[in-house]
């Protein structure tokens, strides 16, 4: 139960727990030798974060490839999950991390939240920590931690930006409002553990799948989940516990942003996922209407909202807000418990997230170079549509690249995003539930008259500034982005290979 | 006078939880704000209590002691992001912040 | 010598791309020669073929030459095929013959126009058409003639395209020809659907031995009788042919009088037999029509001032005269006067050509007469015109609509009422004509005035390249009659020649109270006529009589003026109405439905305040609905 | 049409339609960076090479064989049975010649305002992702292409449109779009719901359509499905109306593409998939969209009558004519089905030939407002020949090719869809009318001063042209060797839908007996 693990040394795999340990430790020794010697020169905190972050990556992907003849087990005595499903999350988190890093210490301007001291970057690993914890919790209590490890560095990014009034804001709506979920969060873990006395995922499958060992009681139970579904609602930003997202997304600094919006959303919809696959599959007839209709509703609101936006920020934040939805149609194909495809579900969501993380970074990327240099310029909101105007005309490849990325967000093919969909309407239409895809389908044409409209700004319109200084991290950031997202867009195959061993989680 | 039932004690920490929840929607000021959330995690903590009581599982009493930690480290985050933005202004409600909205 | 009938429409048709490419380069007149030279040369051609089939026996004198396969999926094989039998070959060689004369006429009235060979390249083209058209083996390939002379057609009547009356009756006279051509293609479907084969041969047999149902047969007919109405001008689609006079004078002899508007009279004979195994409706509506349109057309006739309208409504009404035949089965009458009208009216309209010639494009009759003495050669022969139309014995003329009338009486007597009373509105009017253009006292010098341009102001002859058709054609309206002669068996050349063909379909009145005495009909015919010139000649010459030219008949009954009104009213509101819904409904609901998500979420994002205690309640409503959903799950199990 | 002949050849010749003009594509953004004058021509020699090709392919075309020829597959996204399935067949052979002519001429033929180098490299793309679909038989690689297309054709209105340019190519890329959201539900379920019958999931064409078992209610859904999508593109009535736009803002090249092959691959698609997929269903359908067909002719005749401008009028005759497809298509019987395929190709050379006409009217005069053209024949004599010619073709002048397709499809019908044919016909009357009143108005009259300064036909517009008259010409008077390759696939795919249905070809010449 407890993670002092010191007197249950011998049984701890401590390379299985190696990325762990890694970003923990990575964490405390920038904070550490940071704080003792003086200022880095700029670009060094981020370096060693990276390097920590890839580390750990590295770790995590040749367990992830050891996982192919192994079992997936279980750590410390059950609490942490060791199975292809986690790692690959795990993987995505390092790269958010990596990338994250490298536009951070490219930050400045309006839009850089001094970045050239070491605080973000060490809370950066922090996060992603949490997240790390999160997305392998076998254990709600686990999950919990993660949760806050994840949540309260994050409440301090948003807000690191010192200049910018709108970072405070974002950092306190965000504290107030996931401090409020997860105390929701944390009652459904009471309900849970009250009814099943059990906080272990496989335990609780356990109990639920025989109902004699106690005297079931299911209003309770399922009041319990309830409470947990608005907890992790919250955190993936499901309407409608959305409403934090567009206002913390824009005010926090954009790295941060890219940073919420991909490594945060991995973490949330795969606990989420984990949560409700692992623990409640006896209860997937009253939680699959549920998802069904958040699903709809995430899918409509979010892209409805996005397109009558003017920032660009917002956009994106909306659009992730509808991309949430999207991952909710696999849920809710996983929730098919009985159907031969349910497993479809699980790996479809992971994978629809892993890519979108990728899009996100880029995009977020491009954002805050173009944010930057607008603020340079110096109008007030430096993320509007205006800021965009005529990039092509200046910066043909950047925009190249962006545009990429957002038709990759719109679903066009031969880009990882419609991958991510196709996945998504496979898996939904192999458990027959067509209504739900249809509608995916619909909103994702709404919502790609948002992506238009930065096109048109980007393409159609007469350039308003001079040429974009585009340093070299930026470069790197968005090629890499870029580059994935048309890789896994013409040769998803391997992505795809994965998707059986994905599904196989430990119960 | 009856023995308080579990079931008692989990009403009324239902009772605490509510409490907070609408402290919280209804109270302007972000350090009283904190208070109600602290409540409702308390209100927690006493159903896990309550449970742990019911079950006779010594797990559900040290669950308490994570959230106290956690509740910890939050106010230690919300206080310092509170001092933050007292710097730059002098007084501070929850609806002042709303520039960021649309 | 008949498998060269290929060469007979293949010869236009290289003039008219010749000309087409090099036109403009080889000029004036040497394209209007070679223009000629094309279509004499296919009339030479088709005279060989007539004396090729002469020489054959009767039974065997129908002969199909394939150039190639047209049109060939699944079980409908559509062959580029001509047939040569009697009755394509007579259309060709008067098609042929008359055209020839029109292109050398031409060479002369179109002197000097800057589109000089442009003309001539449509007159080639046109003849190729026509050939196709009457050559054709199978409804497809007439159909190409058919279209192909109807563009001709436009082409030509839009000649003087910056003439906006030109470029507007041109218009108006391909749409009218397509809403026949809507008949004649549903036609052909019935056919292939019921037949299985587009072919004359093949409808024709199927009709004769019944092997398709006579309602299939009569909707074959009727409606070829539709494109038939279209093309012939007969109403109520007959409207287009007085505003195609708007095209120079030798288009409306060749186009509008001897040969396209025949098409229909034509098109109704190749299916003969189709007609005659149909119910008796279906010929009645044609004779019906016919007659209708002959006496309609006539009455109008009277009150025109143009001279050339006179001559338009003159020949809708002898068209007319031809359905009148074709409907009461007299095909080889029909065919008979197709041919003599074709003589005399292609000679009145080259004549009227050649007076406006004369007269500087001077057009209205009120402003001519005496010209008999500036342009004898054309009086006389104009004059020779109007005694055969008129019916004036031993006129070509008079014979065929003899003929007709003859067989009118034997099938109904009412239409035959009909005939005469037309066939006296005719010599009336063609009487006033005559006396308006060439007698009585000049009224040109008046119109000096409006001439300024030319200074002195005298009509005078045209040159011999107009005299010469003419004369040619005069010729043949005299002796025309000569290929049927109702006194003896003997003298029916036209119809032994013919027999072949409309055998099965054609109508015997052997034995009729008409056959016994058509010397008697003869004679009224005669009297009728005579009664006609007479009137007029009281009325124009001697003015002993007023003149009776009412306003409703100068403007042909406002049927024209009606269907303006129409189409202008009624007809373009609708198509407003159905644009202005494609713009509004249509498209307006596309639009709206993007304005409605911009609505929706201009409404939904009010909700995203930025206060954060409004996001708690969010929050905590939604978590209120979870619960209520997730706890009644709960008391259910 | 049955499973894929043998063919087979070592050179992918298929593979390579698609792949040079995308490498033509990199190639021009690479020379056009170091020399302004190559773009240009490495533009047109890609596009030459590719037009090359798709006419050796022409000559190579067995026409005896109704099979798939020159076919290639290759492994592609074997996780979800996705594989790289190239063939064609008599039914998409002209539309890849077609494809395959067009885009030289364009790309020779008109010049972009601005902007040469990306304007040519998205016409390149386009050009790929059309071959592509025209000749995939895997449903999903057909999606992708279908949908692909949306892009570069997405940047060529927005970049090199007229004024309204950005709200055409919005609507015409969302449009698309939407109707390619139930396009993609219904490929999926297809493979998925086949899974059984077929023995894996794939989405494999042929595989699918041969031994994919559907019941009834599941094909007709799935039927729906691909109309939607198919219909957008055609398009058919009622959802027609981002054509109009597309057409009037698209620049003069984007109008030619999108009226000569873009719209063919809805109709396209509808043969392809939608009946050789879904038999049962579509002889279900027909009568539904026999009215629709028949709705667009007439409805889009009338409207077109009423426009005053150019482009959208013949934006709208070209719903006109697309009816006519639509209709031949699910008529079922060889003529109609035959003369569809060969009326895709003929609208696609006349149209394409008429927006081609009015590009250069715009060029000279930058207006299409038919109100302020007056007369041009006086002063343009050749100009307005071309014009007339390329107008009677889209006429349908019997001796050119409008013609032919036409009469096939309506002759053909006429067992099948009796009172549509009859009404459709009338279509015929309709499109005299607003062709002949649009001419008038341009051409004929007296030519006024704005007017009078207009140019006559330039040399390199006249040899354009003159390729497009061939075409018409030719078609027109010996259309056999067209539609002797077309037919035996048709006969196939007809064949195919007997075999599966209770439906069964009238026997022409047997009704009256």
């Amino acid at each position: 139960m407890d993670l002092t693990g010191d007197f249950i040394a011998p049984s701890t795999d401590w390379y299985a727990l190696a990325p762990y340990i890694v970003l923990l430790a990575g964490a405390l020794a920038l904070l550490l030798v940071g704080s003792l010697t003086p200022r880095w020169p700029r670009g060094w905190y981020a370096m060693l974060t990276a390097l920590t972050a890839g580390t750990a990556g590295v770790v995590a992907s040749l367990q992830f490839a050891a996982l192919a003849d192994e079992a997936p087990r279980s750590l410390m005595k059950g609490v942490l999950a060791h199975d292809r499903f986690g790692l690959l999350a795990v993987i995505a988190i390092c790269v958010a991390v990596i990338i994250t890093s490298m536009m951070a210490s490219d930050a400045a301007g309006l839009d850089g939240a001094q970045t050239d001291s070491l605080e973000p970057f060490s809370l950066l690993l922090v996060a992603a920590l949490g997240a790390a914890i999160m997305v392998t919790a076998h254990d709600l209590v686990v999950s919990f931690l993660g949760i806050e490890i994840l949540s309260i560095s994050l409440y301090v990014l948003a807000a690191s930006d010192r200049r910018r009034a709108a970072s405070h804001e974002a950092g306190l709506k965000y504290f107030v409002l996931g401090g409020f979920s997860s105390a929701f969060l944390l009652y459904g873990i009471a309900l849970v553990y009250g009814t099943t006395g059990q906080t272990n995922l496989g335990g609780i499958a356990v109990v639920l799948a025989d109902e004699v060992t106690l005297p079931r009681n299911d209003a309770m139970l399922l009041a319990g989940v309830a409470l947990l579904l608005v907890g992790f609602a919250f955190k993936v930003s499901l309407v409608p516990f959305h409403s934090w997202t567009p206002d913390v997304y824009h005010g926090a600094p954009t790295y941060v942003t890219g940073f919420m919006a991909s490594l945060g959303k991995v973490a949330a919809i795969v606990a989420l996922v984990r949560l409700f696959v692992i623990a409640f599959p006896a209860r997937a007839d009253d939680w699959r209407p549920a998802v069904f209709i958040l699903a709809v509703l995430t899918l409509v609101v979010g892209s409805v909202l996005a397109i009558v936006q003017t920032d660009v920020k917002r956009m994106l934040a909306y659009s992730s807000i509808s991309h949430a939805g999207f991952m909710l149609v696999g849920l809710e194909a996983a929730g098919h418990i009985g159907s031969s495809s349910a497993s479809s579900g699980t790996s479809s969501t992971l994978i629809y997230v892993v890519l979108y993380a990728v899009l996100a970074l880029g995009s977020f990327a491009a954002v805050s170079v173009v944010s930057q240099a607008a603020s340079v310029v110096g109008p007030t909101n430096a993320t509007s549509l205006d800021a965009f105007k005529g990039v092509a005309k200046t910066n043909p490849v950047f925009a190249l690249g962006f545009t990429v990325l957002l038709l990759a967000q719109a679903g066009v093919p031969l880009t990882s995003g419609f991958v991510a969909k196709f996945g998504v309407i496979r898996a939904a239409v192999s458990t027959e539930s067509y209504v739900l895809a249809v509608l995916a389908m619909v909103s994702a044409v709404i919502a790609a008259y948002l992506y238009l409209r930065i096109m048109v700004s980007m393409w159609l319109s007469e350039s308003s500034s001079a040429r974009i200084p585009l340093r070299p991290v930026a470069r790197l950031a968005m090629f890499v982005t870029v580059a994935i997202t048309l890789v896994l867009g013409v040769l998803p195959t391997f992505v795809l290979r994965l998707s059986d061993t994905l599904a196989t989680l430990v119960r | 006078m009856p023995e308080p039932t579990t079931l008692s004690y989990l009403v009324v920490a239902a009772l605490l939880f509510v409490v907070g929840a609408f402290g919280v929607m209804v109270r302007r000021n972000p350090l009283v704000m904190f208070m109600c959330i602290e409540l409702m995690l308390n209100a927690v903590n006493l159903s896990f209590v309550a449970l742990a009581g019911e079950l006779t599982d010594i797990d559900g009493q040290s669950l308490v002691f994570f959230v106290l930690v956690v509740a910890a480290a939050e106010v230690v985050v919300g206080l310092g992001l509170i001092v933050a933005i007292m710097r730059n202004r002098s007084s501070l409600t929850a609806d002042d912040l709303a520039e960021l909205k649309g | 010598m008949t498998d060269l009938v290929w060469l007979v429409p293949f010869l236009p048709l290289v003039g008219g791309l010749t000309l087409m490419v090099f036109g403009a380069r080889i000029g004036e007149p040497r394209t209007g020669w070679l223009a000629t030279l094309m279509s004499a040369s296919s009339f030479v051609l088709t005279v060989l073929v007539y004396f090729d089939l002469l020489g054959m026996p009767a039974e065997e004198r129908s002969h199909v030459v394939s150039l190639f396969s047209w049109i060939p999926v699944g079980s409908l094989q559509i062959d580029f095929a001509l047939l040569a039998d009697p009755l394509s070959i007579t259309m060709a060689l008067f098609v042929t013959g008359i055209g020839s004369l029109i292109h050398l006429y031409s060479i002369g009235y179109m002197h000097g126009d800057p589109k000089f060979s442009k003309f001539f390249l449509y007159l080639n083209l046109f003849v190729f058409s026509m050939l196709a058209l009457v050559l054709g083996e199978n409804l497809v390939v007439t159909f190409l003639g058919w279209e192909g002379v109807g563009a001709c057609s436009y082409f030509l009547i839009s000649f003087w395209h910056t003439r906006e009356s030109a470029a507007v009756a041109g218009k108006k006279a391909f749409v009218t020809n397509r809403i026949g051509d809507w008949g004649v293609m549903t036609a052909m479907f019935v056919a292939f659907s019921v037949v299985g084969s587009v072919s004359y041969k093949a409808i024709n047999e199927a009709a004769q031995e019944g092997t398709i149902s006579r309602s299939a047969v009569s909707a074959i007919a009727i409606l070829l009788f539709v494109g038939a109405c279209g093309k012939s001008a007969q109403l109520p689609l007959y409207f287009w042919l007085p505003d195609a006079m708007e095209g120079p004078t030798p288009v409306s002899a060749l186009i509008h009088a001897a040969t396209m508007v025949t098409a229909g009279v034509f098109l109704m004979t190749r299916v003969g037999p189709v007609l005659a195994e149909s119910y008796g409706w279906v010929p009645d509506t044609v004779a019906v029509v016919g007659a209708a349109t002959a006496l309609f057309a006539a009455t109008i006739a009277v009150a025109q001032h143009d001279i050339k309208r006179v001559l338009a409504y003159s020949t809708v009404s002898q068209l007319g005269f031809m359905f009148l035949a074709v409907g009461s089965g007299a095909y080889v009458a029909a065919m008979f006067h197709m041919v003599t009208h074709s003589f005399f009216k292609a000679l009145l309209f080259l004549g009227s050509g050649s007076v406006i010639h004369g007269l500087h494009h001077e057009q209205d009759m009120r402003k001519m007469g005496a010209l008999r003495a500036a342009m004898p050669v054309t009086a006389l022969t104009f004059i020779i015109g109007w005694l055969a139309i008129a019916g004036v014995p031993p006129f070509a003329g008079f014979w065929s609509k003899d003929e007709i009338l003859l067989y009118v009486y034997a099938d109904n007597r009412l239409l035959y009422a009909i005939g005469m009373v037309t066939a006296l509105l005719t010599a009336y009017y063609m009487t006033r004509q005559v006396i308006l253009v060439f007698f009585g006292e000049a009224r040109w010098h008046d119109a000096s005035g409006e001439h300024g341009a030319h200074g002195d102001f005298r009509p005078h002859e045209s040159p011999k390249v107009m005299l010469v058709p003419l004369v040619v054609l005069s010729v043949l309206s005299v002796v025309g009659g000569g290929m049927q002669l109702p006194f003896s068996k003997d003298l029916h050349f036209l119809g032994h020649w013919l027999e072949p063909v409309v055998e099965e379909a054609e109508r015997s009145i052997k034995g009729t109270w008409a056959d016994e005495n058509k010397y008697v009909l003869l004679g009224v015919a005669v009297v009728v006529a005579l009664a006609g010139i007479a009137l007029s000649v009281a009325v124009y010459a001697k003015r002993r009589l007023p003149a009776v030219e009412p306003t409703v008949l100068e403007n042909a009954w406002f049927y024209d003026a009606t269907v303006a009104r129409l189409v202008g009213g009624p007809g373009a509101a609708s198509f407003r109405g159905v644009t202005t819904f494609d713009a509004r409904v249509v498209d307006g609901a596309v639009n709206g439905a993007g304005a409605v998500a911009r609505g929706l979420g201009g409404v939904v994002r009010r909700s995203q305040t930025g206060f954060v205690r409004a996001y708690a309640v969010f929050i905590a409503l939604g978590a209120v609905v979870l619960l209520a959903w997730f706890v009644w799950r709960g008391w259910l199990a | 049409m049955l499973a894929a002949s043998s063919s087979t050849i070592a050179f992918p010749v298929l593979t390579s339609l698609v792949a040079v003009p995308l490498v033509g594509a990199a190639l021009v953004i690479f020379f056009g960076r170091i020399r302004q004058e190559w773009t240009k021509l490495t533009a047109l020699l890609t596009s030459v090479t590719t037009g090359a090709i798709s006419l050796w392919v022409l000559q190579a075309f067995d026409s005896s064989d109704a099979g798939f020829q020159f076919v290639s597959q290759h492994e592609w996204i074997t996780a979800w049975g996705i594989s790289w399935h190239l063939g064609i067949d008599g039914i998409s052979l002209f539309l890849v010649v077609l494809t395959g002519v067009l885009f030289p001429l364009v790309i020779a033929g008109v010049d972009p305002h601005h902007d040469e180098r990306p304007y040519l490299a998205w016409l390149l793309v386009l050009e790929a992702g059309v071959m592509g679909s025209f000749i995939s038989l895997d449903l999903f690689l057909f999606f992708v292409f279908f949908e692909i297309v949306l892009v570069p054709m997405y940047f060529l209105i927005g970049g090199w449109g007229y004024d309204q340019r950005v709200y055409a190519a919005t609507k015409f890329f969302l449009f698309t779009m939407t109707g390619s959201a139930f396009l993609l539900v219904g490929i999926v379920a297809t493979a998925l719901l086949s899974r059984e019958s077929v023995g894996s999931v794939t989405f494999d064409v042929v595989a699918l359509a041969e031994n994919g078992a559907l019941n009834v209610t599941q094909g007709r859904w799935l039927f729906v499905a691909f109309a939607i999508a198919f219909a957008v593109k055609v398009p058919l009535f009622p959802v027609h109306t981002w054509l109009p736009d597309a057409h009037t803002q698209a620049p003069t090249a984007g109008s030619v593409i999108l009226a000569g092959v873009l719209l063919k691959m809805g109709t396209y698609g509808l043969l392809r998939f939608g009946v050789y997929l879904f038999p049962e269903a579509s002889v279900w359908a027909r009568p539904a969209l026999y009215t629709l067909a028949v709705i667009g002719i007439i409805y889009g005749a009338i409207a077109a009558t009423m426009q005053t401008d150019l482009k959208r009028l013949v934006a709208y005759s070209s719903v006109a004519h697309l009816g006519f497809i639509v209709l031949g298509t699910f008529a079922l019987t060889d003529q109609a089905v035959t003369g569809g395929v060969m009326q895709m190709v003929n609208h696609g050379v006349s149209t394409s030939a008429l927006f081609l006409l009015v590009g250069m009217i715009y060029e000279r005069r930058h207006t299409r407002q038919i109100a302020e053209l007056r007369g041009l024949q006086q002063v343009a004599p050749v100009f307005a020949g071309f014009f007339m010619i390329v107008m009677l073709s889209s006429i349908g002048l019997p001796g050119l090719n409008g013609f032919v397709g036409e009469f096939l499809i309506l002759i053909g019908s006429f067992d099948t869809a009796r009172w549509w044919v009859i009404v459709a016909t009338t279509g015929v009357i309709l499109a005299a009318l607003y062709l002949l009143w649009a001419y008038q108005r341009v051409f004929h009259g007296e030519v006024d001063d704005a007017n009078r300064g207009f140019a006559d036909l330039r040399l390199r517009e006249g040899a354009l042209l003159l390729v497009f008259v061939a075409i018409i010409g030719f078609t027109g008077v010996y259309p056999k060797p067209m539609l002797s390759r077309i037919e035996p696939s048709v006969n196939a795919l007809i064949e195919h839908v007997e075999s599966r249905t209770d439906y069964q070809r009238p026997a022409q010449g047997e009704a009256g007996k």
